[in-house]
């Protein structure tokens, strides 16, 4: 079997063949891995690569999963070899407008910045207060507001697209 | 001893409380709320009361609601948590109005302690030290310029009716005075109708470290040793331990004694906590008593060795202490982690949702108040506490390997929490200097943990070998979750399915 | 200090080490049999060495594989668990010989105490106090009949080359003396091709009591405080608790000085246990010297506050006790529970298998030891025991309110456990009044514990419930299993599949 | 929806409508139970009945599944209701001849009866060793030894008949 998977982002074949009960043959951009692999139960894998133990964790999160080896994270995607869609679209995800949506339900509390500013990644857009604590919703990239979508004291759900900076 | 006690709240504490009463062989009642009904202090609970909405106004806030569950259960008493109605006069006088032991100080302590002025009156009487300063406001610029030069600077301007910052300025020379003065005035006036100002001495990133008491209803009372509380995230303590590193045994019994003045002071009897700030040359300043079982207990237990809830309750049923103060010996070292369902790389932002999978550590010197379990949904209404992590070892370093080592073990996925940030603040070389402060947390650099060279590379042959040997299982490690729809689930849902089809077309190649 | 150490053993203690050699910034090894491919230890180490198959002789009892795992993965020390090579002289020697330092004591030290008659010997001239009886065969029935006079009745026959009961007989009085010592002789003879016999005092009900011990390199050597192990089923402990409720400080002492003893007289270095038989008058006698960590030590690490295992591998690294015994204060009281895959209601049946689901219990005063997890099966090659649960508290009662309330959280699904059996042991009043001898547990009656009324009705209503709240998931909790195929998996399919068939067939209704 | 249930070999008629959200009407041979019932995950249900909280843990063994309340153990049957097979099944399962099957490998270290031999309910048949541990393989019931199929010395798999009692 032949998957395309990409890691924060990177890109790799693996190639993973049945050797004998409970062995797998397994290339990675077509070089071989000597490796043995355990499913412990749905969320663990138990990896030897040669001698080295590696316990590896998967956390399912939206369309990707995050595979946890010691105690850092690692954002996952399997992808269909046979088409492009999946990777042209993360490249573009890079590129062009970029949505800030609301992670839970909440009030907005403060507009930091207007339609026009430009903004720094990481700088704050707007302030939501939710579960009792007021936090700042940041931007994703360098670039600028293009549109503010809500307004001050405003009630927001989950999913609502707050902002757009490009 | 009582027969049946109810817990008037919600998450670890309420399990915590659930499981003092099993081992003292008293039926343990929960109250919840709508967005509870699922939690586990209600599978571990004898009965369970259903009080309201989600809304905590509505529910667990909600006297007249909690008041009827205990008397439609037949409880003596309550057990009333930390938050919520713990500090609450008005419920506890409730409580003994309805015939029921609230679980606490009295009413009259609760309020005398409550109040900053009229808590700082009682204490100054009873000898307990303060921040230098005055006890209420400036008349003008000038006994201004005198007290600040009194006290000597850096000073903080504090608006008497104040709270939150406000009406708040730090000066650092008596050129800035007048400026800051006018300044939190009008800020004053305007935040609290009240433009009273006093001066305190400033504390530069002070320690934050308190003492716990333990007073019977016949007078008696103990105190239990420190706790060091200084890192803390938006004043919200995350990383306490018992005792504290700079804390040696004349300094605690010096502390100690004050503390039982100050509870004595009140006539207050069950668990308390005095808070101390202290300053670089170890002289602590009162800052407020909690009239109520702390967050940290579990330091303090571990080290002296004393159920403090198993004592709440025998105290409220009226049991004299039964140790004497020279008795009690601290022994070893403790310390806590407090496991919030929050990101720590996007400020502390909560991160309620699904727990799709758990790994909780144990084994050797491990301690851990839980409140969660795989499967449930960790419900945004409420203060997002998961768990408190302990570690308890012969002396700090031992403590401090055995609850790191913990904190590798630890997994809790499909939500974001702060395991990553224990990590990182145990391996700092000045955490395990004990160099800590109310501000060491702002200090530690927010840098995501580096990752290990070759670990990308493993990850997607993982991400290879989970698709082949479990491509039927759902992304989602549990089978049930709640009826109720939640917002993460359809797109876990889609993202599973996304995997099970590519490794399907695969296996037909 | 060592940077790597492999551990030469699985389950629980293998966990245990590793957790330890953390704790110490040490890199642990595990070796695994091809039984334990999935054994949560390999998960747990930093390097994982196939040592062979599954028969334990041809893996874990293989000393060549081993010593060659640790040269492989440049291990500076192994650390042998208890059971398997722990005790094997032989090992140790290999280990030495390979230049890899054992952690544990030295050949001579094992072979002298894993000797009965050298035992004895070295250890009468020590002083350490034996059952009164002859160290050597009666020559005549004249003989035996003034030794047993002198003893006083009743006596014990032991065959001298003897062990597993055969040319055992109890004499209860001088009457009965002539046929059971024929008869003990020519079973001997039978059994050993040699009729020596040898009369020691018959003790009834012993109590089983041992002392820990800690020796470093250089002759310090301390005791640390009895363990009373008297609940035993077919000559194995079940339930240990430190202290013994029937030792007291001058009885510890005296105990704890004949064991100092004993080891310095074996030149004895590391952790070992002194084993005592205690009768009804408080008499103790010396049983056996275990020669390495027990299964029972947390109970003694709770009540102590050191960790055996650092201490273990400190004292191997070289380095020297850092406490003296004066300075050693027990506090507080701890009782273990050994979870064994087993069934106690078929005569303690083990019952391998995969474990559907798990909760473990946590909270105050709890210690959980365990090798499991969901999804993982229990191979049946090797010793039942999963897990070790401790209960610590101020004193006995508090422990054991601890560890009875974590007996009720504790579930492990799909296999059968002695956990109720352990719920039973804790509500017996006998065992609340610490009556417990080396016969307690076949008293302790076999019927199954009570269902209480109505609840048949609730279980009825509450399958139903599962099928129409949860109608498409397996009746096996986990997901993903081992590849290998395992005689339950099957039928649990079979099973679901049915639960699922009802449950749609009725839907179409 | 209607199911006929099976506990500890007692049989129930369990009939379970959705009433709301969350809610379940549900009736136990014809009386109505008010419950408030909440699946916390597969293995887990937390039931209210009036105001007494219920933890309901699922245990699945064979054929049929144990639920656990209060650490005490109840084996429960789901049955088509429209057959009553199911039901003859079981009750012949009390009469007639029993097998003795070996649980796990093992060896049969001695054999305790002979074929002939009156038996009673729990007396050893035989015994076998496994985990290094022996074990007597005992009658479920009282009657008489009618076949032993393994001899002394002989190993055995998982499964196997090991003797016969009518």
């Amino acid at each position: 079997m032949l998957y395309e998977i990409s890691v924060d982002g990177k890109n790799y074949r693996v190639e993973i063949a049945r050797e004998k009960e409970g062995r797998w043959l397994c290339k990675l951009d077509g070089k071989e891995i000597p490796l043995d692999a355990v499913l412990a139960n749905s969320h663990a894998l138990s990896l030897i690569i040669g001698t080295n133990s590696y316990e590896i964790l998967r956390e399912p999160t939206g369309t990707e999963a995050r595979l946890w080896i010691q105690n850092t994270p690692y954002t996952v995607e399997l992808r269909d070899p046979r088409s492009f869609r999946g990777r042209n679209r993360a490249a573009k995800d890079h590129d062009g407008p970029k949505k800030l949506t609301a992670l839970m339900p909440g009030k907005v509390v403060r507009l930091l910045l207007s339609p026009g500013d430009e903004v720094e990644a990481g700088e704050g857009v707007l302030v939501l207060e939710a579960m009792k604590m007021q936090n700042e919703i940041k931007s994703p990239k360098k670039g600028s507001v293009q549109k503010i979508l809500v307004a001050e004291g405003e009630a927001v759900k989950a999913g609502d697209v707050l902002a757009i900076v490009e | 001893m009582f027969k049946k006690i109810l817990i008037a709240n919600r998450g670890e504490i309420a399990v915590r409380v659930i499981r003092a009463c099993r081992e003292m062989g008293i039926a343990p009642v929960a109250v919840y709320s709508e967005a509870d009904r699922a939690a586990l202090h209600i599978r571990k609970a004898d009965e369970a009361y259903a009080i309201g909405p989600a809304s905590a106004a509505e529910s667990y806030l909600n006297i007249g609601k909690i008041i009827d569950a205990a008397r439609r259960s037949g409880a003596e008493a309550i057990h009333p948590g930390y938050g919520f109605l713990s500090e609450n006069p008005a419920f506890s006088a409730a409580c003994t109005e309805a015939g029921i032991k609230f679980i606490g100080p009295s009413p009259a302590s609760m309020r005398m302690m409550g109040s900053k002025t009229s808590a700082r009156q009682h204490m100054e009487r009873a000898g307990v030290p303060f921040v230098p300063g005055t006890s209420r406001g400036v008349a003008s610029l000038r006994e201004a310029e005198e007290v600040a030069a009194g006290i000597g600077y850096p000073v903080m301007l504090k608006a008497a009716a104040g709270g939150g910052g406000k009406g708040m300025r730090l000066v650092d020379a008596s050129t800035e005075l007048k400026g800051a003065l006018d300044a939190a005035r009008s800020e004053a006036l305007r935040a609290f109708g009240d433009d009273e100002v006093y001066i305190e001495k400033a504390i530069a990133n002070p320690r934050h470290i308190e003492m716990q008491i333990l007073a019977d209803e016949y007078g008696n009372t103990l105190y239990l040793g420190e706790r060091e509380c200084s890192i803390q995230r938006r004043h919200q303590k995350v990383v306490e331990e018992c005792p504290s590193p700079i804390v040696d045994a004349d300094m605690r019994r010096r502390m100690g004694e004050v503390a039982v003045r100050a509870a004595q002071a009140a006539a207050y009897a069950n668990a308390g906590t005095i808070e101390f700030l202290v300053d670089a040359h170890k002289n602590f300043y009162f800052l407020e008593m909690n009239t109520r079982l702390q967050v940290e207990h579990p330091v303090t237990e571990l080290v002296t060795g004393l159920d403090l809830v198993h004592w709440q309750i025998r105290i409220a049923a009226g049991e004299k202490l039964a140790i004497r103060q020279d008795e009690l010996r601290l022994r070893g070292h403790a310390i806590e982690c407090r496991v919030y369902a929050e990101d720590p790389e996007n400020n502390y932002f909560p991160s309620p949702g699904t727990i799709a999978s758990l790994i909780e550590p144990s084994g050797p010197g491990i301690r851990l108040d839980s409140g969660i379990y795989e499967g449930w949904t960790v419900p945004m209404e409420y203060d997002p506490l998961l768990a408190k992590l302990v570690g308890y070892g012969a002396h700090r370093e031992e403590a401090t390997a055995r609850l790191f080592r913990a904190l590798e073990e630890y997994f809790v996925g499909g939500i974001k929490t702060n395991l990553g940030l224990f990590r990182r603040i145990l391996s700092d070389p000045d955490f395990i200097a004990a160099k800590v402060d109310t501000a060491f947390l702002d200090r530690l650099l927010k840098s995501p943990a580096p990752q290990k060279p070759g670990h990308a590379e493993i990850a997607a042959v993982a991400a290879g070998l989970f698709a082949v040997l479990n491509p039927d299982s759902s992304m989602n490690g549990t089978n049930g979750t709640r009826q109720d729809a939640d917002g993460g689930r359809s797109a876990q849902n889609k993202g599973a399915a996304a995997w099970k089809r590519a490794a399907r077309l695969d296996a037909l190649q």
